[in-house]
């Protein structure tokens, strides 16, 4: 199949029309795409970026460690756990503590209904910029399931703040097990129709084939994450680089596209789910028993949270673990989430709050993608790459 | 009493009758808040939801568009200061009323109809062009970037629809050998329904209809998630309503060209004979011409639930290459039917 | 890659070819008789919300209440909370309690899990209506209150379903 | 895992650093005017990606550190996956050269630790600011140490209303 549908372009200053697509628009989320085109022939393109900053890196200074958690998740509460569990991990390595196994189980578990949740919630907007309302509702219906499941586990739907250091915050509910293998048997019925319905549509197929293609080289050069670069050939997912929680002791595949264009991040996508599908499976069959916590911590637990954890299976926050002082030291942590990495540094000088927190989230890395991709594509293949790369503002603004 | 039975008289003057209840501008309008509510219901159906509900949920929510209708007639109209207000006020209204025009000579039995001519087809087929252009129009005198960019799409959508259904419908005048609805009708009764003689007409005229009405997947022009909404985005109020009804009502035209032209007309219903002038000439074939023409809309408005849309460059390859061949064709299918028609 | 042993591991796959014309009629047709078929059998899931409310999983973290007999005044809620929803005032002296301001509570439920004493919980509620935003900030009194749920609703249950995905049971007909 | 080799480099990777204990991470220390040939020579590696252009402020010791974190898509084995280069700038106009020219992916970074920082990179195309409005903050640089947030008491203050934004 042909690779190539971008067309060349010739830099004019006359004739050419400045578009602004966005921020109050309805093919762009919170952001401003700047484009000149020539006729229907994007030249050039500049994104604009920066309108939902919260400047999350300076607010985490000024906080406690586990304070920070429902600060991050507000990165992309539709991704809650993964984006939190870097952070977390972060500081676990400045501690030098590792979760116990179930713990590790409980974090797979939730990051992958996240996942799932996130890539459902990506796809439908997908489906709505490529004008199809039927797959967004689709999507946004079906995501429900695993909204619903991921209350069930953590007490709330989206803002999870699911993670302790050193572990998790409540233990599986009685019935979850079930419920979930009920949720993925629907769901697996549910892909056929999609792949009718969205995937093989000729229609969709027509909007997607060899638009908005990322070459192995330039995705590397670009440096852009996620389903994203994955779909352009490279082998590169943290979950098997650097494997964290119970992934490396689980039985999946990453897919790998080489083609490049929107119909392989798409693909590239469903066929996560379907992985992801599998990990949950296995991890709610193989997960072992045995404490949430790490025992450094479950030791300092007074008769009332321990009659709480016994009876309610709640984890209460310890003073020891809201009073953290991580030995003085640097570490980063990242975490596959479902747009791509998630990248944490934190600096701490020994005080109860960081001394910096970095973290470079997927979106803002892919945002880069808008700049050097769009020029030579035509204007209404902007909503399908702006889709295909599943941007999400918020998460890149931070 | 006088007065109230000349104003009797007068609404029940054909041409007036013809022209502003039924099939007009009143019926037109029933019409088109059944079409955008069932369209609402059906994308709901699909889509794992309910559609409109909150108003009379026992009546599925239908006075929502009435709703609606009041929503736009009270709003505010706003006219951007920037625009060019002369062509920017009249294109929605001229298109509306011009996109309504072929009723004129679509008639709805053998006699309930305002204007007999010989050339009835040509002149539908002629007035129907017009619309497209005043959208046109109307995206140019907004002076906005995606109203100009709407307007460019439907000014090369418009050749591309507009030749494969006047090829068409030139394909099917050939068939019946004639130019006027009502001779088509009889030779459909008389022979076979048009669908049957010339399927591939039939089906080419739908798919350029729905992408001449903007429909799924073609709905191009006016792109929400690219676009805004085309060439109305200025738009506001009541003259947004009258833009958004512009489509159905061309869609309704359209459509009661296509039932006569290849679904019989108001055969079977049309040949019931009960004595009653009204019942006979209008109300029995005026309801079978409508209720198809209803059907194959409602056809139209399903593919919404089912399509995204297409670029514009694919929609102009699919409109030039394979349907502009196929209404070829189909002028090939109408003359060796016809020549089979006269060998046997 | 040819590994079968367990274990994450890259798999690589191709696009299918781009579709011919036979195919593309194929795959129209089934994509209009899947919208066909969903049309004939809708598979609803709206909840409708306001009329008819869902029973809150267990352990969510709803609205919270504190129970002012066991408060021993600490302050911990007030310290962990990230969005300085929970604030301490003297309600007596030398008595400390919080109080919560519903404006910028996020429901993340530190507050509950730091309390020494389990003085705070969570009610399976998380909608109350207000009708300005000083009636958001709760004192002693509402803080110590269970919020009533409205009447004249009905109560469903969410069940995952294989066949619908949820489906929600009436909760008096169990 | 090798956690006693804190201090020494013993991957197979080339280049002068020092592993750190709690991540792995591969410690490159290296000056403003050397930072580009340390680049060019990690880039010949296989470290294709800038993950992370950022700072640290350290007001108290007067200087600045820039923290590049550099990473490479399928590296040979051995290598450390993530390599970290430190430059440490002073507090007072810092300047560095641009990566640009190496790493096209620090584009949007380099332009953030400008805003933030107020690190000039030299020979970046379009160094402006990307997340915060330029006016506003045109002199202020929020991520050093003496751009203060506050923080708001425990205690109820009078009226809960006068904190609402």
């Amino acid at each position: 199949m042909s690779q190539q549908s971008q067309i060349l372009t010739r830099r004019i200053d006359k004739d050419i029309l400045e578009v602004f697509i966005g921020p109050q628009h309805p093919g762009s989320g919170h952001m401003r795409i700047i484009l000149r085109v020539d006729g229907d022939i994007i030249v050039e393109a500049e994104p604009d970026i920066g309108f939902v900053h919260r400047t999350m890196e300076k607010l985490a200074e000024g906080r406690e460690w586990v304070k920070n958690q429902p600060l991050f998740e507000r990165m992309a509460i539709l991704d809650a756990a993964n984006c939190t569990l870097g952070y977390i991990m972060a500081i676990e390595k400045l501690l030098g503590i590792e979760p116990p196994p179930r713990a590790k189980y409980i974090r797979t578990i939730l990051a992958e209904l996240n996942r799932i949740a996130s890539h459902l919630y990506g796809m439908g907007i997908f489906a709505i910029l490529l004008g199809h309302s039927t797959m967004y509702m689709w999507f946004f219906g079906d995501r429900e399931v695993f909204v619903e499941l991921a209350e069930r586990l953590t007490g709330q739907r989206l803002t999870h703040s699911f993670f302790w250091p050193g572990g998790v915050r409540r233990d599986l509910p009685s019935g979850f097990k079930d419920e979930l293998e009920k949720g993925i048997k629907y769901f697996e019925k549910r892909l056929k129709e999609y792949e009718v319905m969205f995937l093989k549509n000729p229609v969709i197929r027509s909007r997607l084939e060899g638009v908005g293609y990322i070459s192995r080289q330039k995705a590397a050069e670009l440096g852009i994450v996620g389903p994203n670069i994955r779909a352009s050939g490279i082998r590169h997912d943290v979950r098997i680089e650097e494997p964290y929680a119970a992934y490396p002791e689980l039985d999946f595949e990453v897919p790998i596209y080489k083609e490049g264009d929107a119909l392989a991040r798409t693909l590239q996508r469903v066929d996560e789910l379907r992985e992801s599908l599998k990990i949950l499976k296995q991890a709610v069959n193989r997960i072992p028993e045995g404490p949430i916590l790490h025992e450094k911590y479950l030791k300092m637990f007074t008769k009332v949270l321990k009659d709480v954890l016994e009876t309610e299976k709640r984890v209460k926050l310890a003073p020891a673990l809201f009073n953290l002082r991580p030995p003085k030291g640097e570490a980063y942590a990242r975490v596959e989430a479902g747009r791509g990495e998630y990248f944490y540094y934190v600096v701490s000088d020994g005080q109860n709050k960081p001394y910096r927190v970095r973290v470079v989230s997927p979106s803002f890395r892919n945002s880069i993608v808008f700049k050097y991709v769009l020029p030579g594509h035509r204007v209404a293949d902007l909503p399908a790459i702006y889709g295909s790369i599943d941007y999400f503002p918020p998460e890149a603004d931070r | 009493m006088a007065i109230v039975e000349r104003l009797i008289d007068l609404i029940l003057w054909p041409p007036l009758f013809y022209y502003i209840i039924f099939p007009g501008l009143i019926f037109v309008m029933i019409f088109e808040m059944f079409l955008i509510w069932s369209e609402r219901k059906i994308a709901g159906r699909v889509q794992m939801r309910y559609g409109p509900l909150e108003i009379a949920p026992r009546l599925a929510g239908a006075p929502q568009l009435m709703a609606d209708l009041i929503r736009y007639a009270l709003q505010e109209v706003i006219i951007p200061r920037t625009v060019d207000k002369l062509p920017f006020v009249i294109a929605p209204i001229a298109a509306f009323v011009i996109a309504l025009m072929p009723l004129l000579v679509t008639p709805f039995s053998p006699t309930f109809l305002p204007v007999t001519t010989e050339g009835s087809i040509l002149i539908a087929a002629a007035l129907t062009t017009i619309p497209p252009l005043l959208l046109i129009l109307a995206g140019w005198a907004s002076n906005n970037k995606f109203s100009l960019v709407g307007s460019a799409r439907e000014s090369f959508l418009i050749a591309t629809y507009e030749i494969i259904i006047l090829l068409v419908i030139a394909s099917m005048s050939f068939l019946y050998g004639t130019l006027d609805f009502l001779k088509a009708v009889e030779a459909q009764q008389a022979l076979l329904w048009g669908i049957i003689l010339n399927p591939i007409a039939a089906i080419t005229y739908f798919v350029a209809v729905m992408m001449g009405t903007s429909r799924f997947p073609f709905e191009i022009a006016e792109a929400e998630s690219e676009i805004v909404m085309g060439a109305f985005t200025e738009y506001s109020g009541i003259m947004f309503g009258l833009a958004m009804g512009i489509s159905y009502a061309r869609m309704f035209v359209y459509n009661i060209i296509f039932v006569l032209l290849f679904l019989g007309g108001w055969s079977p219903l049309g040949g019931i004979v009960t004595g009653n002038y009204i019942l006979d000439s209008i109300i029995l074939p005026g309801a079978s011409v409508a209720i198809k023409a209803v059907i194959i809309s409602l056809l139209m408005v399903f593919t919404r639930a089912v399509y995204g849309r297409y670029r514009i460059d694919h929609a102009l390859k699919g409109g030039w290459g394979f349907w502009f061949i196929m209404a070829l064709v189909s002028i090939g299918l109408s003359a060796a039917v016809v020549y089979l028609m006269e060998v046997f | 890659m040819a590994e079968t042993s367990a274990g994450p591991r890259y798999s690589e796959r191709n696009v299918e070819e781009r579709m011919g014309l036979l195919d593309k009629a194929k795959m129209h047709a089934k994509a209009l008789s899947l919208g066909m078929l969903r049309l004939a059998r809708p598979q609803r899931i709206t909840l409708r919300y306001p009329l008819e409310r869902p029973v809150l999983s267990e352990g969510y973290r709803g609205m919270i209440v504190l129970n002012n007999d066991k408060c021993i005044g600490c302050s911990l809620c007030a310290r962990v909370c990230p969005a300085a929803a929970m604030k301490m005032f003297n309600a007596a002296p030398k008595k400390l309690r919080p109080v919560i301001n519903y404006e910028r509570c996020i429901f993340c439920g530190y507050c509950v899990d730091i309390c020494p004493v389990e003085a705070l919980y969570h009610v399976p509620v998380h909608d109350l209506v207000f009708e300005n935003r000083d009636d958001m900030v709760f004192d002693l009194e509402t803080f110590t209150k269970e919020p009533e749920e409205p009447e004249h609703v009905r109560k469903v249950r969410v069940v995952i379903d294989e066949e619908k995905g949820l489906r929600y049971v009436p909760v008096n007909s169990e | 895992m090798a956690e006693e080799t804190e201090g020494k480099n013993e991957t197979k990777l080339p280049l002068e650093g020092s592993l750190r204990k709690s991540d792995q991470a591969l410690v490159v220390k290296t000056t403003p005017p050397e930072l580009l040939e340390t680049a060019n020579k990690l880039k010949e590696q296989g470290y294709t990606t800038v993950v992370s252009l950022s700072a640290v402020d350290y007001p108290k010791d007067g200087k600045m550190t820039l923290i590049v974190h550099v990473t490479g898509y399928e590296l040979p084995p051995g290598y450390p996956k993530m390599v970290e280069i430190q430059v440490d700038l002073p507090r007072e106009n810092p300047r560095v050269p641009s990566l640009i020219n190496v790493w096209t992916s620090v584009d949007f970074q380099e332009r953030e630790a400008y805003e933030m920082f107020g690190i000039t990179f030299e020979g970046h195309p379009d160094l402006r600011h990307i997340l915060l409005d330029p006016e506003e903050f045109k002199d202020l640089r929020p991520l050093r140490k003496d751009f203060v947030v506050k923080e708001e008491n425990i205690m109820l203050k009078e009226n809960w209303g006068d904190y609402r934004g």
